[in-house]
């Protein structure tokens, strides 16, 4: 307990970073419960609850939208919607990325240059595309299937960063010594190469989130994707294409992009933060 | 069987280094017919050589953590990958090494007793009340206090305190081999002496050591023989004060000749000669069928740069060179 | 020596064209195994957009499916369209603007889309590099620890919705710059003064908002780069030679960190690329990130299978060109 | 003897979360022109520290907290930047640790070599060219090495472009900063020679930093021992082997392995950490011969023979 403070109190970057996620994770979470209470139960997407385009007031602190709905409410279901779908899919992509990271970092040779060549090519090659004419053209798109439709064109940046990790903890003399004390491969992969790169697993998967949540995003954008699903990216469509900006209503849009400025930002705190903290060079002076 | 704890015989290692693409490999002959023993009386045999010379891929052969290209390796008349298929706990309870590095063998997730307990875990050593008991015991062997290490994470304590406890976990297994690879070329002078006197009295706990190291003085303190490696050939062997007084071998001669004496009344006398363009060619590695001490030798005959000359056995040293046919 | 330069310029080509073949044939499955082919979507399409009750008959999906040479097998279609591609450079027809070929769509818009951002992730790459390291070099300093929390928090800004934002401020709040288009609509294509003016006026928000992301971008991950080198002995020796700052910084600092930085960028065009389809279309600017989301409203299969392709290989071209840069910078590679 | 260099009272600090590492903790020091200084003491004891301090090519966090530096009578750490850099490498030159890569891999030695010498004498590329040529050869490096990249060469041969390097300016003092570790012992050998040479030959001062007493043995002049960042004991190398004071270092050199005698004496004890040295004097945790002021007071570096100076309550030191 005493490290884990010791950590924060080194890294205000992590501490900050940590604070973001949270609170939006809390209203993300809380969500349900507060549109109950505003809305008396209605749904936040219901056209026509409200009269359309109204200033901010006490009732809607951040004003209704084109099709009369509450903006703040709208905004905290799509909240909800984009890290569920984030978080969905960045396990989804980092499970594969530690899968084959693993794979190519434990047994090297031929396999991993295979591997690695691979998630290359994918991270090389522009997915956006791919993923839109799939989204496209496959006619029932649910939750879970843009999860894994964006999971699988986002696990090869994180893999790249963990295989790293793995390869330089597999040159360890520990991992030798463990071997000659007779620990099985197995073992080794867990009890010794697992606990110390799980902050990288970490960095891994905050990277996963903000690519699938932004692959998300753009899908939406652009109008793909399944309807029924009001993440914080169909609300900028919404409210584009019913000419909020046109008429100068600019709050609608830009709150939305605030949120998701805000997801982006607090993960990557957290990412460099853990690098500080957890960056070898750095541990010998800080001990934790 | 041959009687011995620990046979050579003609192993060779080569390295390939395979790259991704379509081109381009490496090959790096890492060992070319070494044939040596350990008797099974405990000995300290030194193998010294310099980096590059193949001394830790000898390490890492004996460990099984890599496989002979050719040649075998019989422990107790047995060949290693044997022992590996049928009786691998037997084999790494009784083949133990110590690290060169005191600071990466430990992990740093873990505290450091982890090391002890997964030793008597593994290998069945003991239980309860006595497994701690053997751990304060093993520590107090190797002259460190329980108190002050029990519990204390790798990065809290010294190199040369973690060091220790590797040689406390060594006392623990009580191996039959011991390979220590460099144990002491990390730690500081005035640590190194203890070090090397505890690895010394395991001599009569029955555990034989394998000494890798580059540093002739610390061989010449602790090993009873001594092997000169160069260039993964194994040039000149025999007793430790034969060697070093009376060395035969171009190249051992060379290396005696290089260190540098602590007594300022009695410098060196000559002067180094090196041919630096002959160096250069030498870097790069291959496979030579010749002596590899062929470009550095100031007595090198034509002969020497095509065959490499048979074991000549004098007095009591055995030693490779054309020089003594 | 002479020799392991050239195999690695024959290495990396044949390894760039295994990849791309590999992904051309990886994605052609892809889309055709999806459920649905594309013929009937685009007619159901048109009969949800125009209210037609009655279904078109099978006899006119056959027809269509022939002429887009979707009848055939799996296997053959794969066939035929790598012939037409490899052999003509054809992607087929396009749907909408039916007769006419995708392929020349694609490359009336092309040209637009690869000024724009090649300019835009050249002039990105070398202010954040330029900026990365000055911060690196003065990473103590008050201002540059700024920058770089500063940095932080705008690298990680998606270009998309920063796109957003400018128009926002700058189009429709400001009025400042126009919307829409390569060029004013009113002028003529020449090499008058006005016409470049009103072609940088158009580019500028589509470019500023890649480069502003992109500069920031960059300079965190140089500064990183800056600050593992500081760490290395040669840098020491190079301090304890007294050279003047900027050599030390040029010559010693920068130019051991442009191989890594080099890779980076190499990796992240695809990325960058990702994004900028959608700020052409945020943006109304004539290239194939707009072409594609018109393809995508309409459903035009050739069109959007011709410009995923045509990206991919642009982008793998792009790549082979950097990795041929670095023998250049690093003499490690050049001499085996 | 003139004195060429003195440092009065230097301390360098690292600074860490858990406070400052006292790294070098007020040393004083006198080098003499012309003569080879060594400075001996065990990992951690401030040795390097020491010589980055005094050309000030430390980074943060590391820092000076106090301490001066006088150059033939110029104080150097106050001296403005630009005025300190000129010094350096032109009058104060420095060889760096044997076993690193202390050369830039991606330019070329020629490049290297020269950009040294123009950073600080003002002459033609040529003229340059000329100069880093023959002191190659003056180490008896050929000249085509000029052409080469730093990885063409083994670890000893770029140690030995380091030394030609070092001498291109002629400078009055080369410090050399564990200049052979790493190295093969034939390598060793010739480099440590070298480093010789520079006196011998080319008049030049130098300071080597090494953990090995051997070496220090075979070419230094006067030898300053240094514990947990201070200097405990300052003599001519044949005073300190032949009849060393400070009980520290008489336990440094029972503790030096060689062929000629079998046995060795370890010192028992632990190095102490920088973040908390011990009360006191420093070493006297370890020593056999600790009374009680040892743990209480700290006792000043004090000539007890003429050239000769301890920092121990055996032979005053108050």
């Amino acid at each position: 307990m005493k490290r884990i403070l010791l950590i924060f109190k080194y890294s205000p970057k992590l501490t900050v970073g940590v604070v973001i996620l949270l609170s939006l994770i809390v209203l993300a979470v809380l969500e349900p419960t507060i549109n109950y209470y505003r809305l008396n139960g209605r749904s936040s997407t219901e056209i026509g609850l409200f009269d359309t385009f109204l200033p901010p007031s006490r009732e809607h602190p951040f004003g209704t939208e084109a099709y009369g709905r509450d903006v703040l409410s709208l905004l905290l279901t799509g909240l909800k919607y984009s890290l569920l779908i984030g978080f969905t899919a960045g396990a989804l992509a980092t499970f594969i990325a530690v899968v084959l990271a693993s794979i190519a970092g434990y047994k090297g040779g031929r396999i991993e240059a295979f591997i690695t060549t691979i998630a290359n090519a994918i991270l090389i090659i522009p997915s956006w595309p791919i993923l839109a004419i799939i989204v496209l053209f496959v006619r029932k798109v649910d939750l879970l299937l843009l999860s894994a439709i964006i999971a699988f064109f986002s696990w090869a940046g994180s893999s790249r960063q963990i295989k790293a990790q793995i390869a330089s903890l597999r040159e360890r003399p520990y991992i030798d010594l463990a071997r000659v004390t007779g620990f099985s491969d197995l073992e080794i992969m867990f009890k010794e190469i697992l606990p110390n790169f799980l902050p990288y697993i970490f960095v891994g998967f905050s990277y996963a989130v903000t690519g699938t949540i932004m692959a998300e995003t753009a899908l939406r954008l652009v109008g793909l994707g399944p309807g029924d699903i009001p993440s914080l990216g169909q609300f900028i469509n919404w409210a584009i294409y019913s000419g909020t900006l046109a008429q100068g209503h600019y709050l609608i849009v830009i709150s939305p992009i605030t949120f998701l400025i805000l997801t982006f930002v607090s993960l990557n705190l957290i990412n460099v933060g853990l690098d500080e903290v957890f960056n070898p060079r750095l541990r010998q002076v800080t001990g934790v | 069987m041959d009687g011995n704890l620990l046979t050579f015989q003609n192993v060779s290692k080569i390295f390939r280094r395979v790259g991704f693409g379509f081109l381009g490999k490496a090959v790096v002959q890492a060992l070319k017919d070494v044939s040596f023993s350990l008797s099974s009386e405990p000995e300290v045999l030194a193998l010294v050589g310099e980096s590059g010379s193949g001394k830790s891929t000898i390490c890492r052969l004996i460990l099984g953590l890599e496989e002979p290209t050719s040649g075998e390796i019989l422990y107790k008349g047995k060949s290693i990958s044997e022992w590996l298929k049928n009786n691998k706990k037997d084999y790494i309870r009784e083949v133990q090494i110590i690290f060169q590095d005191p600071y990466e063998v430990y992990n740093p997730f873990y505290r450091v007793d982890r090391v002890l307990w997964m030793a008597i875990q593994k290998f069945n050593i003991a239980s309860g009340d006595e497994a701690s008991k053997l751990i304060y015991e093993s520590l107090e062997a190797v002259g460190l206090r329980p108190r002050e290490i029990l519990g204390r994470y790798p990065h809290q304590l010294s190199g040369g305190e973690r060091q220790r406890i590797m040689l406390s976990r060594i006392y623990l297994i009580k191996p039959k081999l011991l390979v220590a690879d460099e144990p002491v070329s990390m730690l500081d002078a005035s640590l190194r002496a203890i070090f090397l006197d505890h690895l010394r009295n395991f001599k009569d706990l029955g555990i034989s050591t394998l000494y890798i190291t580059h540093d002739l003085n610390t061989a010449y303190y602790i090993a009873d023989r001594i092997m000169i490696i160069y260039s993964g050939r194994i040039l000149e062997r025999g007793p430790t004060e034969d060697v070093i007084k009376n060395p035969l071998h171009p190249y051992t001669k060379m290396l005696i000749n290089s260190i540098p004496v602590p007594d300022p009344n009695k410098r060196w006398q000559d002067r180094v000669v090196i041919d630096v363009a002959k160096l250069q060619k030498l870097s790069s590695k291959e496979l030579v069928s010749g002596c590899p001490f062929y470009n550095r030798c100031q007595f090198a005959m034509d002969i020497c740069e095509k065959n490499f000359p048979s074991v000549k056995r004098i007095n009591n040293q055995e030693v490779n060179c054309f020089l003594y046919e | 020596m002479k020799k392991s330069i050239f195999s690695y310029f024959i290495n990396r080509i044949l390894l760039y064209a295994l990849i791309f073949v590999i992904s051309l044939s990886a994605f052609f499955f892809f889309i055709n195994l999806v459920p649905g082919d594309p013929v009937t979507r685009y007619i159901q399409m048109l009969e949800q957009r125009y209210g037609l009750s009655t279904p078109a008959s099978e006899i006119v999906i056959q027809k269509y499916k022939e002429v887009f040479g979707l009848d055939k097998g799996l296997f053959e279609r794969y066939i035929s369209y790598i012939k037409r591609l490899l052999f003509y450079q054809d992607f087929g027809p396009s749907f909408v603007a039916f007769p006419k070929p995708a392929i020349e769509l694609i490359l009336e818009s092309l040209p637009w889309s690869v000024g724009l951002l090649g300019t835009s992730v050249i002039i990105a790459w070398v202010l954040g590099v330029i900026l990365g390291t000055i911060i690196g070099w003065t990473r103590e300093s008050k201002i540059s620890s700024t920058i770089f929390t500063t940095g932080l928090v705008i690298s990680q800004i998606p270009t998309y919705l920063l796109a957003i934002i400018l128009v926002m401020v700058f189009t429709f709040w400001l009025n400042l710059f126009p919307m829409g288009g390569a060029y004013s609509a009113m002028l003529q294509r020449s090499f008058s003064l006005r016409f470049i003016i009103s072609l940088i006026k158009h580019a500028f928000l589509p470019s500023l908002s890649l480069v502003f992301v992109y500069v920031f971008g960059t300079m965190i991950s140089q500064r990183a780069l800056v600050i593992s080198v500081l760490g290395e002995d040669y840098i020491k020796l190079a301090e304890a030679k007294g050279l003047k700052s900027f050599r030390l910084v040029n010559r010693y600092i920068l130019r051991n960190t442009l191989l890594p930085q080099t890779t980076g960028l190499a990796l992240s065009l695809g990325f960058i690329v990702n994004g900028f389809f959608l700020i052409e279309w945020i943006f109304n600017y004539p290239g194939i990130g707009r072409l594609f989301m018109m393809a995508i409203r309409e459903m035009d299969y050739n069109v959007l299978m011709g410009i995923t392709i045509t990206t991919m290989f642009c982008v793998l071209t792009a790549n082979l060109i950097i990795e041929f840069l670095y023998p250049l910078i690093d003499p490690r590679i050049r001499r085996g | 003897m003139n004195t060429i260099l003195e440092v009065e009272n230097l301390k360098v600090y690292f600074k860490t979360i858990l406070g400052d590492a006292k790294s070098v903790d007020g040393v004083s020091l006198k080098v003499f022109e012309g003569e080879i200084l060594g400075i001996a003491g065990e990992s951690g004891c401030g040795k390097s520290t020491l010589v980055e301090g005094v050309l000030k090519i430390y980074k943060p966090p590391c820092y000076i907290p106090e301490g001066k530096v006088y150059y033939k009578g110029i104080e150097l750490l106050s001296l403005p930047e630009e005025e300190f850099r000129k010094l350096r490498w032109k009058e104060l030159s420095y060889v760096p640790q044997g076993s690193m890569n202390s050369l830039n891999p991606v330019i070329k030695i020629e490049e290297q070599m020269v950009d040294g010498i123009l950073s600080h004498a003002d002459m033609s590329y040529h003229e340059a060219k000329e100069l880093a040529l023959s002191a190659l050869n003056s180490v008896g490096m050929p000249p085509d090495v000029l052409d080469m990249y730093p990885h063409e060469l083994s670890g000893g041969m770029r140690q030995r472009v380091c030394i030609a390097m070092s001498l291109c300016l002629n400078p009055k003092i080369v410090f050399a900063d564990e200049p052979i570790t790493g190295l093969d012992v034939v390598m060793q050998k010739l480099n440590l020679q070298t480093l010789g040479d520079l006196r011998d030959r080319y008049g030049i001062t130098v300071v080597m930093v090494a953990h090995d007493m051997a070496c220090h043995a075979e070419i230094c002049d006067r030898i300053c021992i240094m514990y947990a960042g201070k200097i405990l004991e300052v003599g001519s190398t044949v005073d300190i082997f032949s009849d060393p004071l400070h009980p520290y270092t008489k336990g440094l050199l029972s503790a030096v392995p060689s062929l000629e005698k079998r046995n060795l004496k370890g010192i028992p004890g632990l190095a102490p950490s920088p973040l908390e040295w011990p009360s006191g004097c420093r070493f006297h945790p370890r020593c056999s011969y600790r009374m009680k002021i040892c743990e209480e007071e700290e006792p000043v570096l004090e000539e007890v023979q003429p050239g000769r100076s301890v920092a121990c309550f055996l032979y005053g030191g108050k």
